[in-house]
């Protein structure tokens, strides 16, 4: 059939009325929400959704609004990156096994991507996986995991044949976090706390079906999710603008004011209102389907913005600005500059240009594939990874 | 309300290149630039009345196309893209908007000769006054009804058939109109004397009133001229535009240049500092159409100015600052950009980049700098200046 | 009087630079920093003793080594190179400047203490505080000659065995002595309080006194406090040599990282991009050079302050608020990028990257941030202010 | 002998004693300076010096203040960049030629460099010379050619071998602007005027003895010519600074003041003063032995400096800034920042970070010369020049 506005409102209303949030455990709810399609309306039927347009998800979320929720905040790297790939390269058993826990909650995911030789150059990780019988064994050293320590599943790159260039050797797998050789440390950021994790993977064995994709495809599996992943970044949600944030502080303390800083906020004040409205013309772009190029450079222009105005709301604060709230050793799930003060908004603010994608490499991006500039001449194209200069 | 450029807008956007692209080439516009007319009439008469330009901010009650800002920001885009020499800014918005605002049945019937092409007028105001801060009117209305008084940085006033000129009264002001004398004619009793400009492709001019003959179309009690300030805000908003098809002139223009020429047997363009300049060049003009954008549509909703320090005055107040803050910086960035990553060749005479950097240098000026831009967001936006 | 450095500076900057490498290696530093003691106490002993920097400000005859702002300079520049967490900028800059400016017995034996390596000082005043508007003292003197009040915010109190307090009188001000109780005993008079710190190689803590015995050192008649002023003025002109060594360790280790570091099969610092981000800090670097020699320079030249507005003391004036603004700024800029192109590395509490982006931080608000020294040079540099 | 500045002062006053200015020609008062050594008197005896240390240079032009001078503004090309390179590479017969009638002021010398389609890639030039018995005939452009128009000679740096890589197949001449065959046309720039030109070379010949230095030795001639050009340009006298002139502005139109103008002008008065001092700081260097590093990034900070100032005050002067003093072609012999208007500076500090090395060149030459950073990949090294990529 075909869905509109009207008929998902329907069929909202007529789950609501078999399965009252009330009277039920609040993972039977959603799992039974899953099933009745409207986890993601424009997914397939039978897999949380109803093969309906995506923009109609709005009109699920509106009318089974104060239901209990699947906690976004906590599974991001699940909605946005893993369930997309495995809708797009997954097998039918592979979708039916993993959409479902992925979008009730019940298992976490991760991503084992970046590596400490492989950052910017993704592409020449060494993380190796090598067939044994009907199993793969990895052996390698990921970083950069978030939620690793909590996860039950982890999207895996890995190197599958070395004597071809660094593209053409690459395999995505479903990682199994519980399998013997898994190893997952901490990995403390500047702010004290540890965001993210070093994964070690040791002789970790992975049977055939987790393999995500065919053997060598890789890369072109690992550019949907991260194509996601700058989706996802660019579409976060926010309580408040940083904006907002170092405004009320000048706001509330006449007495910190100068005319240096009056000039440098009201710039900021127009560079946040610009960031704005090229992000709603980017919305506009998308929702009357002709995505915008404009996309690659938010997070260029958020990541920047972030960093001065943290920076200035630190100078702004003077005696307050040499204090930090709290250096413990911590763990947190999601990141919020605002529920901290502004020496850890200024620290974690550092990130927004390196986490995701360098701001480096989005300017290439933008150089690139917007503008159509030339690409640098490069040594590492057709070259064997197992030759590659190191 | 959408920052997208309907399918009119770019019907409306097409019609104009095309000419443009006809009739105002780079090579054709610098031929012009040190002649005795610096403005084209001929390409502004078709401008005028077959593409309908002149009267799109017009009421089709009073003759005009009865269209809005939005309209009028997209030829300002491709007036821009061309550093075309037109007076598309000084009688189809400047003036037009001192008309609008004045009303009346004198000025409607002005208003009907310009949407027809019939007639340009110029607003006698210099084109740095910043619309936070109007300048008083530098003319007088005498007793016998005429006007006397000397106006410098005026644009388009060589090609006006009639200037639109801000008088002192015993108690308050007005706006007047005078007519221009047939070009050429003698004894005058007004005079307009065309500075040397930097922005060589819409350059400024004195204006000056010997006893000229005037007629009164709106008068104000007040200091204020309302006329004035209304013209200025609005232009303002519109320029945003001009400076938006500036900037993307540039950019297009140096990628086009940097993806061909070759140093080092590469080309220029694939060298990761100009790229990366370039990208952020990119990013800065995505903004400035965003927010060109918003300041047109803002511009549309609110046609007529509502009472000062109404919500909808202070959204038209808050996109026009935003717009001009962001926009007049950015066509400099991009016009400088372009200048340099042509290398020598940008600093010749015969490339057309010094028109662009000339007409953005001259923009960032006009109708107010970015910073009483910014200075004037300290209200709205509630960050107070220190005490 | 000259910018380079003499041959005496550069054989003490090798004595400290060795010194610093044996004992107070990044990874010394970073297992210390959430320790209780954050000062290393007994690098400072030798510092101090052996070396002999904690008397380089202070006179012959008072004990000291006689020598000037410039060899102060070369050790701070050595001491921000490695973050070291000693209190020479607490004690023997700002304490001892406090210490000159008051002059008399008390303060010349109180000197000596200090130049023998037997007592370290701190002054109770803010870090943030502003040399151009001091603050006024947080504490009073009782009538029973001791002292009674609260400062935020101070350097190297945790480590001091002498407080230096500025105090309100019924009338003008004084600055006092206040013996700190040995570390441990309780019931003592004076407290201080660690403060959680941006910085961590240089926390600040909260110092009270509730009727603490005091020794007056010096008075003066009206509401200034004369050794405070002076203490923050010459002191931010120093903190520009410590903030150049911030800026040399952290493109030092950044060119070292990406000459190294391989992405895409080549060197990182082979981008084109990189290399002009990097050319670009080395040159702000070696203007914080020339700015910081100049400052330091300056002091050398004028050891006492003579009365404000004479022509030697409003060229201190220019230099430190020349070398403050430039090289506030440097510093921060240096240590960001350090982190940015490290990548995520420099986003890890392992990496040292961090121990200099706070230090940075912190240095760009203490004594004054880059804008109350540029605002300074107004008057100096004769650019008056809008009325 | 071993001069000092006594026995440098004893023989200016000696030459003064025996040549009275008021009573001699200018010209015959030049040539009888140049004989007595007192020209440049570190060059060689015999060729307008005597030996001396560079620095006692000072010593005679404070001595012979006030008599004619050879009007250096006029032939800074000669003295700056011709005569150190034939002091270094030219014979004696060159030398003995040359050197006495460019430094009288009788023969002025221009630079044939840099061409259309070879800027900042000087090495890829393609004007070409051929050897034709003792002759060579030379075809080709130039560009950017100050004084060519008043020249009597060029320096030229042309073509000899194309089948060998770019900068082994370069041999450099002294070029006779008088030949037949040689045409040279203004080149108008954005200000109006035209300081330059080109240069057009058609079957111009020139004889053996106009070459300077090895045939196929031109790049190493070349590069001491340029690093003379860089040296001049970064120590040329001003009368006043750009800050100066700005700040003038600023102090006699209290009414153009505001806030967001006086702080982005206190900023650049920093700058100015920072580079003020860095430049003192590399002179003291200088004379104590030790060249920094500096030197390259002077250029680069006067550049952005006088671009940022006259940017600043264009805008600061408003509707004067609206204004142009004269558009009117003509053909300067020396630039005047200070003799013109708010827009003339604008516009002709646009050149300066592409006159003489531009910026983007100048950081590559800090990044790997003075950083140490490894040059970027390179395709046109060992590759012949003809069988270059255009």
């Amino acid at each position: 059939m075909t869905w509109d506005e009207a008929s998902v409102a329907e069929r909202a209303a007529a789950f609501l009325a078999a399965h009252d949030p009330a009277a039920m455990n609040r993972l039977e709810f959603l799992r039974a929400r899953f099933d009745a399609g409207l986890a993601w309306v424009h997914f397939p039927e039978g897999l949380g959704g109803l093969g309906a347009p995506r923009e109609l998800q709005a009109v699920a979320d509106r009318e089974l609004r104060g239901t209990p929720d699947n906690q976004p905040g906590r599974i991001g790297i699940g909605l946005g990156m893993a369930a997309p790939t495995i809708l797009a390269f997954g097998t039918d058993e592979q979708k039916r096994r993993f959409l479902r826990p992925l979008w009730t909650g019940e298992e976490v995911w991760c991503q084992l991507f970046s590596e400490p030789g492989a950052g910017s150059d993704l592409a020449t990780l060494a993380t190796r996986a090598v067939r044994e019988g009907d199993e793969w064994v990895v052996d390698g050293q990921k970083v950069w995991t978030s939620s690793a320590h909590t996860a039950r599943w982890g999207l895996l790159l890995a190197r599958t044949d070395p004597g071809v260039p660094k593209h053409r050797g690459l395999t995505y797998f479903v990682c199994d976090m519980r399998a013997p050789g898994v190893e997952v440390r901490p990995l403390r950021q500047i702010t004290g706390e540890a965001e993210f994790n070093e994964v070690f993977l040791t002789g970790v064995r992975l049977p055939g079906a987790l393999r995500l994709g065919e053997t060598g495809d890789g890369w072109r599996v690992a550019q949907a999710t991260l194509m996601n992943e700058r989706v996802a970044i660019g579409g976060m949600p926010v309580r408040r603008t940083m904006m907002e944030v170092v405004a009320d502080t000048w706001r509330s303390r006449p007495e910190l004011r100068t005319h240096d800083l009056h000039q440098r906020l009201l710039r900021l004040w127009v560079e946040s209102e610009v960031m704005r409205l090229t992000a709603a013309r980017l919305r506009e772009q998308l929702a009357a389907g002709h995505p915008g190029p404009e996309g690659s450079g938010m997070k260029l222009a958020f990541a920047r913005l972030h960093q001065e105005l943290s920076g200035l709301e630190v100078e702004l604060l003077r005696e307050d600005g040499l204090g930090y709230d709290d250096w413990t050793f911590r763990r947190p799930e999601t990141v919020d500059f605002l529920g901290r003060e502004a020496g850890y908004r200024y620290l974690r603010a550092k990130g927004n240009s390196i986490e995701g994608g360098t701001s480096e490499i989005l300017r290439n991006i933008i150089a690139e594939r917007v503008l159509g500039l030339p690409a640098e001449p490069r040594a590492d194209k057709d070259v064997a990874w197992k030759d590659l200069p190191r | 309300m959408t920052l997208l450029y309907t399918e009119v807008e770019e019907e409306l956007r097409a019609a104009v290149r095309d000419l443009l692209a006809d009739r105002c080439s780079p090579s054709a516009v610098l031929g012009r630039v040190e002649s005795g007319t610096p403005y084209d009439a001929e390409l502004w008469k078709t401008l005028a009345r077959e593409i309908g330009v002149a009267g799109l901010l017009v009421p089709e009650e009073l003759g005009g196309a009865g269209a809005s800002a939005r309209e009028a920001a997209v030829v300002l885009e491709e007036l821009g893209r061309a550093v075309a020499p037109v007076p598309f800014l000084a009688s189809a918005v400047l003036a037009t908007q001192a008309l609008l605002t004045a009303g009346g049945e004198a000025a409607g019937e002005l208003l009907g000769r310009l949407a027809a092409g019939e007639a340009t007028a110029a607003l006698a105001v210099p084109f740095a006054a910043s619309p936070y801060a109007p300048p008083a009117p530098a003319a007088a209305l005498g007793e016998d009804g005429t006007v006397t008084g000397t106006v410098g940085g005026v644009i388009g006033a060589e090609i006006a058939d009639v200037l639109l000129v801000p008088v002192r009264l015993t108690r308050g002001t007005a706006l007047c109109a005078v007519e221009a004398s047939p070009a050429g004619s003698a004894g005058g009793t007004e005079r307009v004397a065309p500075a040397t400009s930097l922005d060589l492709t819409r350059p400024i001019a004195t204006v000056s009133f010997a006893s000229a003959p005037a007629r009164v179309l709106a008068t104000a009690g007040g200091p204020e001229t309302p006329w004035v300030r209304e013209a200025l805000l609005r232009g303002a908003g519109l320029l945003a535009s001009e400076q938006l098809g500036i900037a993307e002139w540039c950019l297009a223009t140096t990628v086009a240049y940097v993806r061909e020429r070759r140093q080092f047997a590469r080309p220029v363009g694939s060298f990761q500092a100009v790229k990366h300049r370039l990208a952020d060049l990119w990013l800065e003009i995505a903004g400035a159409r965003a927010a060109a954008r918003n300041a047109a549509a803002r511009l549309a909703e609110a046609p007529v100015a509502g009472p000062p320090g109404d919500d909808a005055a202070v959204a038209v107040t808050v996109a026009v600052a935003v717009a001009q803050a962001h926009c007049g910086a950015v066509a400099v960035h991009a016009a400088e950009e372009c200048v340099q990553l042509h290398g020598g060749i940008g600093m010749t005479w015969e490339h057309p980049a010094h028109l662009y950097l000339k007409r953005a240098k001259a923009d960032q000026i006009a109708l107010g700098t970015p910073g009483d831009h910014r200075e004037a967001l300290a209200g709205p936006a509630d960050l107070p200046a220190p005490v």
